[in-house]
C-alpha cells in the first residue's frame, strides 16, 4: 500500500532551494528588464508571448487565490475573463459605431476609454461571479466543481447565441482601448509594461489579502469548515467575497486579453480553457501566489515550444502533464523553493 | 501460534517500533499495555501488513507473514477490531457484517446478533448513522465473523457505555473459554488483569516488561511507572 | 407537436439517456466508489468505438465485434489503471483531474496517429442498418432500438450485481475504508482493478454502439464526458439508481429542449437542469450510495 | 535568405481535421511537384493546427508573422477562424492567400488588396445550388446548417438564388453530433427537399443518421461542401445519390487535373477532395507569382500585384480573380456515385454556371479595383 | 437558580428512529451538567441540535431565555455557546497559536480586513497566547497543530472553544481515546473551567463524571429518564439497569 517508488520529486535533496523572496524578486526583475533584452537580441515576438503569459498569469493568480487559499476549485475562471473581454469589446464597438449602449430608460453613450471600460469589465465579471457564487458556494467538492463548470458553459452558450456580437465566430476589437493620450497601448512594449504593472499590483494586493484577517478566515475554511462555523464564522460570506474578487481580477485580465489579441470568441470560455487555467495553478503550485504565474509561464512556454516541433505535440504534452502532477506535488514553486502550501 | 521477533517499523521517516518481540500461544489471551503513542497500534498494523516492517520476523502458525499483503494475512486467520472502529459508512449494518464474513466457523450472523441485539435492531441502518458505541459493536462483530484463529482487539471498549463494556468483557471471557486466542489492547487494566494470561508493556516502541497477571498485580509500581495508573 | 413527433422524440431522448447511463455507470464505479475522477473515461468510449469500427471492417459480424471491442477496451482500462492511475487513488481530486486531462490529450493524439483524422466509416450489416415501424407512421432506426435495449439490460444487470451481491457490497464499500477492508481479508486492489476495467468496458460498449450513429473520430469522448459527469452529479455521486434516473432525465431534457426551446435555452437546458437540481439538493437526487 | 517560408494554418484536429489534412497534403503535393521549390526557391511550409477554434488560429497567425516572419500565410479551412486570423497577417503587412474559406465579410466592404482567395467565395456555391433547385422545381425547401460564419453565408447564398418557399431554416450547434431531434422535426414537416451544409465530421454524423432514420429515400437531399472526399469515406454508402454543387471534382476532365488526381492518389492512397485540389492550386499560384517577381518576396504590394496579374493555369480550368481578389469560375452539379472500382466519387452531372462571380465584389472599394 | 439552557419537548426523527424523543432538559447557569446514557441513546444528537449542526424535527431550544432553535451554528457561537467535538477538529495546517488566533478573531468579529498581516497583530496574538496558557499549551504555541500529541490536540480544542468567552461549553466525550495520564490532565483543566463556565458534558468515563458533575441527566432512547446529583443518579435503580450495570463495571465479567 505504501508507494515508495513514487517519491515526490520535491523531496530529492539535490535540487537547490531558492528562498521565496529571492524567487519573487528575481521574477519581477526579469519581467521588468525583459523588453530591453528582447530588443537587444532582436526577438520582439517574445515580448508578445510574455505579455500573453503575464495576462494568463493574472487569470491564474486569481484562481490560485480562491483555489489555494479557500479550496474553491472553480472550473469557470476562463469564462470570467471572457466576460471581461466581451465587456470591453462591446463597449468599444458601440463607441466606434456611435451607437449608445442603451437608450431606455435613459441613454448611455459608450466609450473606448480604458479608464471606463476596464473597470466596467471588472465590475461585470464580479457581478457574474457574485451570481454564480451565491448558488455554487452552497455546495462542496466535486459538486462545486461541476456547478462552476455548468455556469461557465451557460456563459459560453450565451455568447454563442449572441449573434449581434459574432456568435460562435467571435468578434474582433477594431482598436485598442484609448487612454486619453496617456499611453500608446498599440506599442508592444508599452502594453507589456501596462500588463506587468497590473500583474504586480494584483500580486501585491492578493499577497496582502491572504495574510490578512480575511485571508486567515479563508485558509481556515479550506481546512475545516465545520470548525469555522463552530468558532462563529459564516464561511459563506468570506468565500463569496473571495470568489467575487477573483472574478473581478479575471475580468480585468480579460480586458487586457482582448486588447492584446484584439479578438475573442466563445471558444475561449469553454470549460477546457478553464481547465488549462487550473493546470497552470496546479503545475505552478497551489497555496501560494507566485506558483500560478510560474505555471502560466511553464504551460504556455511548453505549448509554444512543443507545438513548434510537431503537430502531434499533445502526445508529449499529455503525459508530461500527468508526470508533472505525479512528481512535483507542490508544483514548480515547491520544487524551486522547497516550500509548500500555507508558507507563503 | 504467533511469534514476533525484533520487529521494527514506522511511518515515513519517523521510526516508531524499535524491536518488538512477543508471542502468543493457542488459546491464550495476551494484552499489550502502555501509554498513548507508545506503538501498540503500530505493532498491530505491522502485524497485519498495513504498515510495512523495516526489520524483524513475524510468523503465524509457523508461516512467515512479514511483507505479505494485509488481505493475505487476514485470510490466514487474524481478525482485527481496529482502533477507531473503521466501519464502512455507506453500507448497512448487515452489509458491513456480510461483506467480509468468512467461514467456516462458529460465528455466523445469528450468533453475533445474539451477542449484540442492538445491531439486529439497527441492521438496515447505514454504518454512518450508528452511534459511536453501536459502531464499536459492529466492528467487533465484523471481526468475529471472519472466524479468526487470532482475534485482535485494539481499544475495543472505547466509547462504550459501562453496561455494554461489561457485556464485551463477558463475551471475551466466553471466547476465551472456547479456546479463542486473543490479543487485547485496552485502557481498563483492572479488567485485563482478570481476563488475560499474559501482558506486555510497550514503551517507546520496545517491550520493557512481560509477565503474567499475577506478576503484574504483584508489582503495582510497574503500572504506576509505565501506565500512569 | 404531433403525437408521432412526440413519440419519436421520446425514443430519441431515452436512447440518448441509456447511452449516457452506460458511460456514467462506469464513471460512477470509478469516481463514486474508488474516489478517482477519471476524465479520461471518455477516452474509453472513443477507444471502444474505434476498436469496434476496426473489428467490424475485418469480421463483419455485429455482435462479435461489439463483444471483442468491449473486452479489449476493458483490458486497455485495466492496463491503464495499472500503469498510470494507481498512484492517483490517494491524491486530491484536482491532481486526478489534471492527470487524466493529460491522458485525454494523449489518447486523442494517439488515435489520430493510428487511424488518421478521417472519421471511420461504420456500415452496419443487414437489418441493423434500417429502420422499422414502431407504431403506425413512425419508423425508427433499428440500431437506436438496439442501444435502448442493451442499455436497459445492462442497467438491470448492474443493479442486481451492485445491490445484491457481495462483490457489489465491496464495490460500494469502496474507498471509504480501503485499508481496513483489506485488513479484513479482501483484496481491495484486485476488486478495484476489476471495477475499473468493467467501467472502461461499459464506456467501450457505449462507444461501440454509438459508432454506427456518430462519427468515429478523435476527441469524440469529450462531448459525452461532460454530459456523463453531469449525470453522475445530478444523480448523486456513487449512486447507480441516481445515475440511471439522471441519465434518462438528461437525455429527455436535452432532446426536447433542442426541439422546443429557443436556441440559447436549448443549448443550456441540461446545465440549467443541473444548477437547479443542485441548488435544490446539493448532494444530487439520490445522495446515499446504492 | 535562400528559402521561402509559407505559414500554413488549418484544422489538423477536431471535427474539421480531414479538411485541414487535405488542404495541407494538397499544398505539399503542389510544392513537391515543383521540386520542393516555390518560385525557384526552396520552400518551407510551417504547418500549424488551429483546432477549429478562431482564437487558436489568430494566435497561430500572430506567431507566424511575428516570430517566424513568414511573408505569406495560407491554409485556413474555416471561415470563422479566417476572420479572426487574417487581420494579424494583414496588419503586419503580409499576404494572406485563402485556399478554402471565403467568408462574405472579406469579399465586400472588408476586402483587402493583400487578401486573396483562390478557391471560392462561400455564397457562390450554394447560389449555384439554388439555381439548380429552381430548375428542377423544388417548391418547399428545408434548410439546415451549423451556426457559424460559413453556415450563414451558405444559407444566404442559397436564398439569394432559390425562388421557392423555405419550410424551415435550422441552425445547429457547430460540431453537433446527434441530429435525431432535428431529424424527427424534419420528418414531421415533410418538405419537398432538404438542403444541408455540414462539412467534416458533422456531415458524417448527419448523413448516417439521415439514412438510418429512413429519411434519405423519402426526402431528396442537396448539399454543398459536405459530400466531398474529405467526408465521403466517413459517410459511406449513406451518401450515394446525393447531389451537390461545386467548382471542382475529382472526375473533372482536363489533363492538369488528371495528373493531379493521379499523383495525389499515388502519394496519399486516397482520392483528393476539392480542399486538396485548392491546396495544390494555391501552391502553384504562389509559385507562379513568385517566379514573376524573380523568386523574391519584396513587399506585400508587389507580390499582390503579381498574384493578380500572373498567368496561372488552374487545375479546375477557367479561372481568374475578380476585383475583390475572389475567383470568377464555373460551377457544376455533382452526384455521389460509385466508380468502376466501387469507390464513392462525385461525378459531374452538368455545368450550372459559367464564369460566375460573387455578389459582393461590387461593394469592394480597392484602389486597383477596375476590372 | 436560573436556567441558562432550556430544552423543551425536543424531538429528532431519523426516518423511523426517534433519536430525541420529547426531550426536556434544563441546564442551570454555572453548573456542570453531565449527560450519560447507553450508546445510541441520542447524546451526540442532542449536542448537535444544541450547537445547531442539525435541526430538530420538533421542540424548542432556549438559551438565556432566547429561542435559538432556528439559528445557524455561527450565530449561536456569537450568543455564547461553544463546543468541542467527539472527534478532534482543529486546523491542521496552522500552528497551535494560529488556531487560537483564528478563534479570537472570530470573537472580535472584524474579519473583512484585507491589508494588514493578521499574524502580526498583537490584538490577536496576546489573547490567543493567554488562552493557550490557560489550557497549559504555552510551550507548544508554535508547533503545527497536526504535530501535537492527541491529548494536546484536545487541549487546543478546548482553548479554541474558550476564545469566544462562551457562557455555555458543550463537550462531547473530551476524554475519548485519552490515556490515563492525559485524562487526568484534562479533568484538571475542566475543574478550573468549571469555575467560570457552564458546562454540558458527555462522557462514558464514570470517574470523570462523578468527580466533575454537579448534576447528571440520564438519556435513554432519546428521553431524559432521570436528572439529579451524582449520588442520586448512582443510587437510581433504573439508571443502574439501563446504563451502569448491576455492579461497577470492571468486576462484571467475573460471574460469567
Ligand atoms: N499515520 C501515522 N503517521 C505518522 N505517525 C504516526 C501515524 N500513526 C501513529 N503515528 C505515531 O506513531 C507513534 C505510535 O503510535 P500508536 O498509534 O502506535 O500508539 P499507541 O500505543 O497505539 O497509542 P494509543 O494508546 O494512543 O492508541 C505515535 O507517536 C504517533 O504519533
Ligand atoms: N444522521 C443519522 N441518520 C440516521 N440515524 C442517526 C443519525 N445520527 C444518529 N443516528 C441514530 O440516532 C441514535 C442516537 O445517536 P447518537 O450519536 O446521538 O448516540 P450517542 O448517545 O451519542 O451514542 P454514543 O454514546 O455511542 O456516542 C443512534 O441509534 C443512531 O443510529
Ligand atoms: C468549404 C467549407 C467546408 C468550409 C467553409 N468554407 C468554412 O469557411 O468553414
Ligand atoms: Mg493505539
Ligand atoms: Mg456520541
Amino acid at each position: 500500500m505504501q508507494m515508495p517508488f513514487f517519491k515526490p520529486l520535491s523531496r530529492f535533496a539535490a535540487i537547490p532551494r531558492i528562498p521565496p523572496q529571492v524567487l519573487v524578486a528575481a521574477i519581477a526583475l526579469m519581467l521588468a528588464l525583459f523588453p530591453v533584452l528582447a530588443h537587444i537580441i532582436d526577438t520582439p515576438f517574445y515580448v508578445t508571448l510574455l505579455t500573453r503569459i503575464m495576462i494568463f498569469g493574472i487569470v491564474a493568480v486569481s484562481l490560485g487565490f480562491i483555489l489555494g487559499f479557500a479550496g474553491l476549485v472553480c472550473f469557470g475562471q476562463a469564462a470570467f475573463a471572457g466576460v471581461g473581454a466581451y465587456v470591453v469589446l462591446i463597449m468599444s464597438d458601440h463607441a466606434l459605431n456611435g451607437v449608445p449602449l442603451m437608450t431606455w430608460p435613459f441613454t448611455i453613450q459608450s466609450t473606448t476609454s480604458a479608464f471606463i471600460t476596464w473597470p466596467a469589465a471588472m465590475l461585470v465579471s464580479a457581478l457574474v461571479a457574485l451570481v454564480i457564487g451565491l448558488i455554487a458556494l452552497r455546495t462542496r467538492g466535486v459538486y462545486f466543481i461541476m456547478l462552476t463548470l455548468a455556469f461557465a458553459q451557460m456563459i459560453y452558450f450565451f455568447f454563442i447565441n449572441l449573434d449581434a456580437y459574432g456568435g460562435e465566430d467571435g468578434m474582433r476589437l477594431a482598436e485598442r482601448s484609448s487612454t486619453s493620450g496617456l499611453l500608446n497601448l498599440n506599442d508592444h512594449v508599452v502594453f507589456y509594461y501596462v500588463t506587468f504593472v497590473i500583474l504586480a499590483l494584483v500580486y501585491i494586493f492578493l499577497r496582502r489579502a491572504v495574510n490578512s484577517r480575511f485571508g486567515m478566515v479563508l485558509r481556515g475554511s479550506r481546512q475545516n469548515e465545520r470548525r469555522m462555523a463552530a468558532l462563529g464564522y459564516s464561511s459563506f460570506r468570506y468565500k463569496l467575497t473571495a470568489f467575487v474578487i477573483a472574478g473581478a481580477i479575471a475580468g480585468l485580465a480579460g480586458a487586457l486579453m482582448i486588447n492584446h489579441g484584439k479578438f475573442i470568441s466563445p471558444a475561449f470560455m469553454h470549460w477546457v480553457r478553464s481547465s488549462d487555467i487550473i493546470a497552470m495553478v496546479v503545475i505552478g503550485g497551489t497555496g501560494n501566489l507566485m506558483g500560478p504565474v510560474l505555471g502560466a509561464a511553464a504551460i504556455l512556454g511548453l505549448e509554444d515550444v512543443l507545438s513548434g516541433y510537431t503537430e502531434h505535440w499533445h502526445l508529449v504534452y499529455g503525459p508530461l502533464l500527468l508526470l508533472g502532477v505525479l512528481f512535483a506535488r507542490r508544483g514548480l514553486y515547491g520544487l524551486l523553493t522547497g516550500r509548500g502550501a500555507d508558507n507563503d | 501460534m504467533l511469534s514476533v521477533e525484533n520487529l521494527e517499523s514506522g511511518y515515513g521517516s519517523s521510526r516508531v517500533l524499535f524491536g518488538i518481540s512477543l508471542s502468543i500461544q493457542s488459546g491464550e489471551v495476551v494484552t499489550m499495555l502502555g501509554r498513548n503513542g507508545m506503538g501498540k497500534t503500530t505493532t498491530v498494523h505491522t502485524l497485519l501488513g498495513i504498515v510495512q516492517p523495516t526489520a524483524g520476523h513475524i510468523s503465524f502458525h509457523g508461516q512467515p507473514i512479514a511483507g505479505l499483503q494485509p488481505y493475505r494475512i487476514c485470510r490466514l486467520g487474524i481478525g482485527l477490531v481496529p482502533e477507531g472502529r473503521q466501519i464502512t459508512p455507506n453500507l448497512t449494518v448487515e452489509e458491513n457484517l456480510v461483506a467480509t464474513a468468512r467461514g467456516p466457523g462458529p460465528w455466523v450472523l445469528s450468533e453475533v446478533y445474539r451477542l449484540f441485539p442492538r445491531l439486529k435492531e439497527r441492521r438496515r441502518f447505514m454504518g454512518a448513522q450508528l452511534s459511536g458505541g453501536e459502531q464499536q459493536m459492529l466492528a467487533i462483530s465484523r471481526a468475529l465473523l471472519t472466524n479468526p484463529r487470532l482475534l485482535i482487539l485494539d481499544e475495543a471498549t472505547e466509547g462504550l457505555a459501562p453496561l455494554i463494556r461489561e457485556e464485551i468483557w463477558r463475551c471475551i471471557w466466553e471466547l476465551k473459554k472456547r479456546g479463542q486466542s486473543i490479543l487485547i489492547i485496552d485502557k481498563n487494566i483492572d479488567a485485563l488483569t482478570q481476563i488475560a494470561d499474559r501482558h506486555y508493556i510497550i514503551e517507546k516502541g520496545r517491550v520493557i516488561w512481560q509477565g503474567s497477571s499475577a506478576q503484574l498485580q504483584a508489582h503495582p509500581e510497574l503500572s504506576q511507572r509505565h501506565l500512569g495508573v | 407537436m404531433t403525437i408521432s413527433l412526440f413519440i419519436e422524440q421520446t425514443l430519441n431522448g431515452l436512447q440518448f439517456g441509456v447511452m449516457l447511463f452506460l458511460i456514467a455507470a462506469g464513471f460512477t464505479l470509478v469516481f463514486g466508489i474508488m474516489n478517482l475522477v477519471n476524465l479520461a473515461h471518455g477516452s474509453f468510449y472513443m477507444i471502444g468505438a474505434y476498436l469496434f469500427a476496426t473489428i467490424l471492417q475485418r469480421v463483419g459480424a455485429f455482435w462479435v465485434s461489439v463483444l471483442l471491442a468491449v473486452i479489449l477496451t476493458g483490458f486497455i482500462g485495466a492496463l491503464l489503471e495499472r500503469v498510470a492511475l494507481k498512484p492517483f487513488y490517494r491524491r486530491p481530486y484536482l491532481d486526478q483531474v489534471l492527470a487524466t486531462l493529460g491522458l485525454i490529450l494523449f489518447f486523442n493524439e494517439l488515435t489520430r496517429i493510428i487511424w488518421g483524422p478521417q472519421p471511420l466509416n461504420v456500415t452496419l450489416p443487414g437489418a441493423l442498418n434500417s429502420s422499422i415501424p414502431v407504431i403506425a407512421g413512425i419508423s425508427y432506426p433499428v440500431i437506436r432500438l438496439v442501444i435502448l435495449a442493451v442499455g436497459v439490460l445492462v442497467a438491470l444487470l448492474l443493479y442486481l450485481i451492485i445491490a445484491k451481491t457481495r462483490t457489489g457490497m465491496l464495490v460500494r464499500a469502496g474507498a471509504s475504508n480501503r485499508t481496513f477492508i483489506g485488513a479484513l481479508g479482501i483484496n481491495v486492489n484486485f476488486v478495484f482493478s476489476c471495477a475499473f476495467s468493467v467501467g472502461a468496458a461499459l464506456a467501450g460498449l457505449a462507444g461501440a454502439l454509438a459508432a454506427p450513429i456518430l462519427a468515429v473520430e478523435a476527441g469524440m469522448g469529450e462531448s459525452v464526458l461532460i454530459f456523463a459527469l453531469i449525470v453522475v452529479v445530478i444523480g448523486g455521486i456513487g449512486s447507480f439508481r441516481g445515475a440511471f434516473a439522471a441519465a434518462i432525465l438528461v437525455g429527455l431534457i436535452d432532446t426536447f429542449g433542442r426541439l422546443l426551446l429557443p436556441p440559447l435555452f436549448g443549448d443550456i437546458s441540461v446545465y440549467l437542469l443541473m444548477a437547479a437540481i443542485l441548488s435544490w439538493r446539493p448532494q444530487g437526487l439520490f445522495p446515499a450510495n446504492g | 535568405d535562400d528559402t521561402i517560408k509559407i505559414g500554413f494554418i488549418a484544422s489538423l484536429s477536431g471535427s474539421q481535421a480531414t479538411l485541414g489534412r487535405d488542404l495541407l497534403d494538397g499544398f505539399q503535393l503542389g510544392v513537391d511537384s515543383l521540386g520542393g521549390k516555390l518560385g525557384g526557391v526552396p520552400a518551407e511550409v510551417l504547418a500549424r493546427d488551429d483546432q477549429g477554434k478562431p482564437d487558436v488560429g489568430a494566435q497561430a497567425a500572430q506567431k507566424l508573422v511575428e516570430r517566424d516572419r513568414v511573408p505569406i500565410v495560407t491554409g485556413i479551412n474555416l471561415s470563422n477562424v479566417l476572420l479572426a486570423a487574417v487581420p494579424k497577417v494583414l496588419d503586419a503587412d503580409r499576404i494572406y492567400l485563402s485556399i478554402n474559406a471565403g467568408p462574405s465579410e472579406l469579399a465586400g466592404k472588408g476586402c483587402s488588396p493583400h487578401f486573396f482567395n483562390v478557391a471560392h467565395q462561400n455564397d457562390t456555391v450554394p447560389e449555384a445550388m439554388g439555381l439548380h433547385l429552381n430548375q428542377i422545381g423544388v417548391k418547399n425547401l428545408y434548410i439546415m446548417a451549423p451556426n457559424f460564419a460559413a453556415g450563414k453565408d451558405m444559407v444566404a447564398g442559397l436564398k439569394r438564388t432559390y425562388k421557392g418557399q423555405v419550410a424551415a431554416e435550422i441552425y445547429t450547434q457547430f460540431g453537433q453530433l446527434d441530429y435525431s431531434a432535428e431529424l424527427a422535426k424534419l420528418r414531421s414537416v415533410k418538405p419537398d427537399a432538404l438542403f444541408v451544409f455540414y462539412p467534416g465530421g458533422m456531415g458524417v454524423n448527419f448523413f448516417k443518421q439521415l439514412a438510418q432514420a429512413g429519411l434519405k429515400g423519402e426526402i431528396p437531399v442537396y448539399t454543398v461542401f459536405s459530400t466531398d472526399q474529405d467526408t465521403l469515406p466517413g459517410i459511406g454508402d449513406a451518401a450515394l445519390g446525393i447531389e451537390s454543387t461545386a467548382y471542382w471534382s475529382e472526375q473533372l476532365d482536363n489533363p492538369l487535373n488528371k495528373k493531379f488526381v493521379a499523383d495525389f492518389e499515388k502519394t496519399y492512397k486516397r482520392i483528393p477532395s476539392p480542399r486538396a485540389a485548392m491546396g495544390y492550386d494555391g501552391a502553384r499560384l504562389i509559385d507562379a507569382a513568385l517566379k514573376q517577381n524573380g523568386g523574391k518576396f519584396v513587399s506585400a504590394d508587389s507580390f499582390a500585384k503579381a498574384l493578380r496579374t500572373v498567368d496561372f493555369k488552374s487545375i479546375r480550368g477557367d479561372f481568374k480573380f475578380n476585383t475583390n481578389n475572389f475567383p470568377i469560375q464555373d460551377h457544376y452539379l455533382l452526384k455521389v456515385e460509385k466508380d468502376a472500382q466501387g469507390r464513392l466519387v462525385n461525378t459531374v452531372v452538368k455545368t450550372i454556371t459559367t464564369a460566375y462571380a460573387d455578389a459582393y465584389a461590387g461593394q469592394c472599394k480597392m484602389a486597383h479595383a477596375k476590372p | 437558580m436560573t436556567d441558562l439552557l432550556q430544552v423543551d419537548n425536543l424531538t429528532k426523527r431519523f426516518g423511523g428512529l426517534l433519536a430525541s424523543n420529547a426531550l426536556n432538559l434544563r441546564v442551570a447557569k454555572g453548573e456542570t451538567h453531565a449527560l450519560i446514557g447507553p450508546n445510541g441513546a441520542g447524546k451526540s444528537t442532542l449536542m448537535n441540535q444544541l450547537s445547531g449542526e442539525i435541526a430538530p424535527t420538533e421542540g424548542k431550544i432556549r438559551f438565556k431565555a432566547q429561542d435559538i432553535t432556528g439559528l445557524p451554528v455561527y450565530a449561536r457561537t456569537a450568543l455564547g455557546i461553544a463546543r468541542s467535538y467527539q472527534m478532534t477538529t482543529i486546523f491542521n495546517g496552522f500552528s497551535a497559536l494560529e488556531n487560537v488566533m483564528l478563534a479570537v478573531q472570530a470573537h472580535q468579529g472584524h474579519s473583512f480586513h484585507f491589508w494588514s498581516n493578521a499574524r502580526k497583530e498583537s490584538s490577536l496574538r496576546s489573547p490567543a497566547a493567554d488562552l493557550l496558557a490557560r489550557v497549559g499549551l504555552q510551550s507548544r504555541a508554535n508547533v503545527l497543530a497536526s504535530n501535537l500529541a492527541h491529548g494536546e490536540q484536545r487541549q487546543l480544542e478546548i482553548a479554541m472553544a474558550l476564545a469566544s468567552e462562551p457562557e455555555l461549553l458543550l463537550l462531547d466525550e473530551p476524554l475519548a481515546g485519552m490515556g490515563i495520564e492525559d485524562s487526568a490532565q484534562i479533568i484538571q483543566l475542566l475543574e478550573t473551567l468549571k469555575q467560570h463556565h457552564t458546562i454540558l458534558l458527555i462522557e462514558h468515563d464514570m470517574n470523570a463524571i462523578f468527580s466533575l458533575a454537579d448534576r447528571v441527566s440520564v438519556l435513554v432512547y432519546g428521553t431524559v429518564i432521570a436528572t439529579g446529583t451524582v449520588d442520586e443518579i448512582r443510587a437510581n435503580a433504573e439508571v443502574q439497569k439501563a446504563y451502569l450495570g448491576a455492579k461497577q463495571e470492571e468486576k462484571g465479567f467475573q460471574h460469567a
